[in-house]
């Protein structure tokens, strides 16, 4: 159980991550094929293989620079939606933590903040449109709210995760208004979104990383 | 899977070493293999369209890339987009000084990726301005046509702002023009059958051995109607009825028509194809100024058919007829 | 059979009306219809060029009417020969008064047929002098090399003897090249699947689901080798073994090389195989003077692609390098 | 039992010609695939129904233009190797006849013979080659011989028609030295020529009408 993440700690947890999404692929593949290309399970396969390949590299840097090179990474070799805005995610996170020794539940609000304002920003879509940001904006609200009230870490991220659980279920209904998911939006309906599974699936590999 | 390939993850390297073997004289790679430039470039003094996007669309997007086109692009994986940092090495080796114009389809992989290229563009002071080709009548209603995703219509697009580049003209008067191509075009397709993406290796759709999908986008998205493989006058007959009150075009005005193959029709069929779009064309009282009938963007082996409409006016019929040339594509 | 068609028995004909409604500044039917000759036809003081065969090989054979090309092509139904009679008018409405040569294939229902026209022309008192194209290094061996049939070279006997003629250069100057050129190349492709004939509905030949054949010729007929479908590179070293020690292309030599798609294979595969065929021809120490890789003759929408090798010399560079148009082949 | 053939009676024995064989046009179309393309099927068809189309409007003409117009209209409709020989074979066969009022078995040798010579001009090849010419070379000499011997114009052509057959299947061991199928020469052993085939079935047919 962890208080608060070290760069030795940020390191393990981005490794975490990305076994845990590179293992749930065929799941996202599966979501993506049903409303979009299906290109998601290759994107996560090859993404985080190359953040994989990316960490011994950013041993011994400060946290944004690995986090930002992190998210590069993940673009460089699968560039797509959920890529870029990946990249996006981490750049944005990686400003909140500079200078930063060692990432708390504060911290973490902030960053997980930052992502989903980099997100809005890049993507131009918001809550109830069916995307990543129906899982990420209630797990960054949650983590504000956890952290001022000052539970620990692990607590403020198991709220984190069952709030991105909850809007990443909300997706199902839902007609898709962004991306490729919106050319049949109809048919998208029923269907849980595969960019806000994906989310929920990061948060809670994060929390198995802190819990541990 | 019947291919010609080697290894499937190897597959959009080793085409482009294919590319670049063959056509020295006319594109060359940038420090990153995926970005490839004229081999002229960077043109001083002239505005640079950059475009991109995912592999498996031949001539799109690279062989568009030439005099009087694109001077550059980034190359993605099959069906995937290209990263940022590809997108930013083409920018840098085509900036001729004067600005660059990303024009590509309205994918939001793409988008995403080349808005990021751009704010780090910005940074090394290079002025960069997006239009996005979104010419796909299937993919969303008339009122949301910005919306809609790039199809063949892109050839226009490159068409119409290569040459007005070409002319130095400066970015704005690109830009200008590029829009006005996007928003006089209008386009649908058919698909007959799927496509295999190598690495993937299984069909990018079903479809049963006697239907076809009217609207299919370019990846095998979804269209707007699924049913029997028709004849190809009514093909012509859907298609038509799609595009043609959709802009609209209108009794008087006067068009360039696209017959656009996907992959495995074989051309003789897109001209019977475009025999009755000719024939519904001229019932309209529209009058074809010139017509282009081939394979101008393809999804692999993918069979089928797409109509593209542009509507012209003076302007745009002296930057169609302007010449242009890449090993794609060659007009005198 | 998924096609975009209509009537298959009017398959060729509406394919025509297509290609006139779609290129009327460049081509125009004769009294038949099945005789199509350049829209300025017939160039008077210039050696006309005329050409034909069946119909389903587009480009090949009325693509490659054109500017620096062919002046006149009579159009057979799907791969069979078109008859003397048509052979005769598009002689008649392509004569420039200084003589014509056919230049087309090795099949014997062409070479009967524009045989039988020849005479009829010289009855008109037209001078009429036949090459025929035979690269295919896998319809008979060597020591009769004339015997093979012809296939996607055609594209290099136009190319050059279509620029002499333009240059307006005297019969026999053209028919020097022409034979030049023939002499000088050798072909030899793969299938993977066969194609269907409109009118028959039924595949040309069979090949298991995991089988490519080696040396097909471009209506199906057999080929030297069939076998296990191999990789890109092995196909490649497999033509360059039965072209390269055909002519022989030897260490030194300047070629012209030719990637040719069947139909259905898409143009990133080509390069993909280009790019070995590339390696080879280097390490077999010849120059590659220019390279062609597209569609340049079809079986409709079999799956395959071809390789052509010209050797050249400063006369057919210069020939390969002239100008050229038509609606299906721009070369500035 | 006809002694000779009259005007009408040529245009009679060509539609009954182009009828057999119309009607025999799956067996050729067989042979033809297995050793060549396949095409002489539909040849047969559409040129012979073309010829059919065609004899109305020749009824009166003389005979030379019956069957040089005959052998024109199946060439135009259904252009190929077996076309332009059978036309080269009409023309010929038309200039044996001119100002002849009936055909008797003299002036059916000497048409064979043109239409031999005909087609060995055209065609470059000879007996022996795997050729419609190994049918009709010995059929034209067996009419030459009978006509010699002055037997009837029937017993005459029933011999040629016996000539054409064991020619015709003197093919089979043969290997393809001319057109499409010499391609494949090894292959086409043990298959019956199709275009000798064709040759048999109308000079059978041919008998037909004269001993009806
Ligand atoms: N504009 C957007 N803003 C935020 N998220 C988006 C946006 N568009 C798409 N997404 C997310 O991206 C996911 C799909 O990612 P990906 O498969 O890479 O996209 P694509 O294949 O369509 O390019 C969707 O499930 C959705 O959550
Ligand atoms: N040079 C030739 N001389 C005489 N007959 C020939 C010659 N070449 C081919 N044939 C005949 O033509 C027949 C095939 O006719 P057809 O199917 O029309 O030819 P293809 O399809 O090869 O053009 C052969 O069976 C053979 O009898
Ligand atoms: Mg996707
Ligand atoms: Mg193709
Ligand atoms: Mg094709
Ligand atoms: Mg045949």
């Amino acid at each position: 159980m962890k208080d608060s993440l070290t760069q030795g700690d940020v390191l393990a947890a981005i490794a975490h991550i990305a076994r845990s999404l590179m293992a749930s692929a065929e799941t996202l593949r599966e979501l993506d094929a049903a409303i979009g290309d299906g290109d998601l399970g290759i994107t996560m396969t090859v993404g985080f293989q190359a953040v994989l390949d990316e960490l011994p590299s950013l041993e011994g840097q400060d946290m944004a620079n690995i986090l930002m090179k992190s998210g590069m990474a993940f673009n460089r070799k699968a560039a797509s939606t959920f890529g870029a805005l990946f990249a996006t995610m981490m750049m944005r996170a990686a400003r909140a933590v500079r200078g930063v020794q060692a990432i708390d539940l504060p911290t973490l609000a902030a960053m997980a903040q930052a992502a989903v304002d980099g997100v809005r920003e890049r993507g131009k879509a918001d809550v109830g449109d069916k995307t990543m940001l129906d899982a990420l904006v209630p797990a960054a609200l949650e983590l504000a709210k956890a952290a001022g009230e000052e539970v620990s870490l692990a607590e403020g991220v198991r709220r984190a995760v069952a709030a991105a659980e909850e809007g990443m279920r909300a997706t199902i209904p839902m007609k898709s208004r962004v991306g490729r998911a919106s050319w049949f939006a109809e048919r998208t309906q029923g269907v849980q979104d595969p960019g806000a599974t994906a989310i929920y699936l990061m948060l809670k590999a994060l929390y198995e990383y802190i819990s541990a | 899977m019947k291919k010609i390939i080697n290894d499937p993850m190897a597959f959009v390297d080793e085409m482009l070493e294919g590319i670049l073997a063959a056509h020295p004289k006319q594109l060359r790679a940038t420090r990153d293999p995926r970005a490839i430039v004229r081999a002229d470039a960077p043109v001083q003094g002239k505005v640079a369209i950059l475009t991109g996007g995912g592999s498996g669309h031949l001539p799109v997007f690279l062989g568009y890339v030439g005099v009087g086109l694109a001077d550059g692009v980034s190359v993605g994986n099959v069906f995937s987009s290209p990263s940022a940092e590809t997108m930013l090495e083409a920018t840098l080796a085509a900036h001729g000084g004067v600005g660059c114009l990303y024009l590509y389809g309205n994918y939001s992989g793409d988008i995403f990726n080349f808005d990021m290229a751009a704010e780090m563009a910005a940074l090394e002071d290079i002025r960069v301005e997006t239009v996005l080709v979104s010419d796909d009548v299937a993919s969303a209603p008339r009122e949301n046509w910005q919306k809609r995703r790039g199809v063949a219509g892109l050839f226009f697009a490159y068409k119409v702002a290569g040459a007005m580049a070409e002319s130095r003209a400066d970015l704005d008067e690109v830009v200008r023009v590029a829009k006005k191509a996007v928003a006089q075009t209008r386009s649908m397709g058919v698909a007959l059958t799927p496509c295999i993406v190598p690495a993937a290796g299984v069909p990018t759709f079903t479809l049963g051995e006697d239907e076809m999908e009217i609207g299919m986008g370019i990846h095998g998205e979804a269209g707007v109607h699924r049913g029997p493989l028709e004849s190809a006058d009514r093909i012509a007959e859907r298609l038509c009825q799609a595009i043609i009150p959709d802009l609209p075009f209108e009794r008087g005005d006067t068009v360039v028509a696209l017959v656009n193959g996907s992959g495995a029709t074989p051309l003789e069929e897109l001209y019977v194809l475009y025999r009755r779009v000719h024939q519904i064309l001229q019932a309209e009282g529209l009058r074809v100024y010139r017509t282009y009938v081939g394979e101008y963007a393809t999804s692999l082996e993918m069979a089928g058919a797409s109509l593209s409409l542009l509507k012209v006016d003076d302007e745009l019929i002296r930057l169609i007829d302007a010449p242009a040339c890449s090993p794609f594509f060659v007009q005198m």
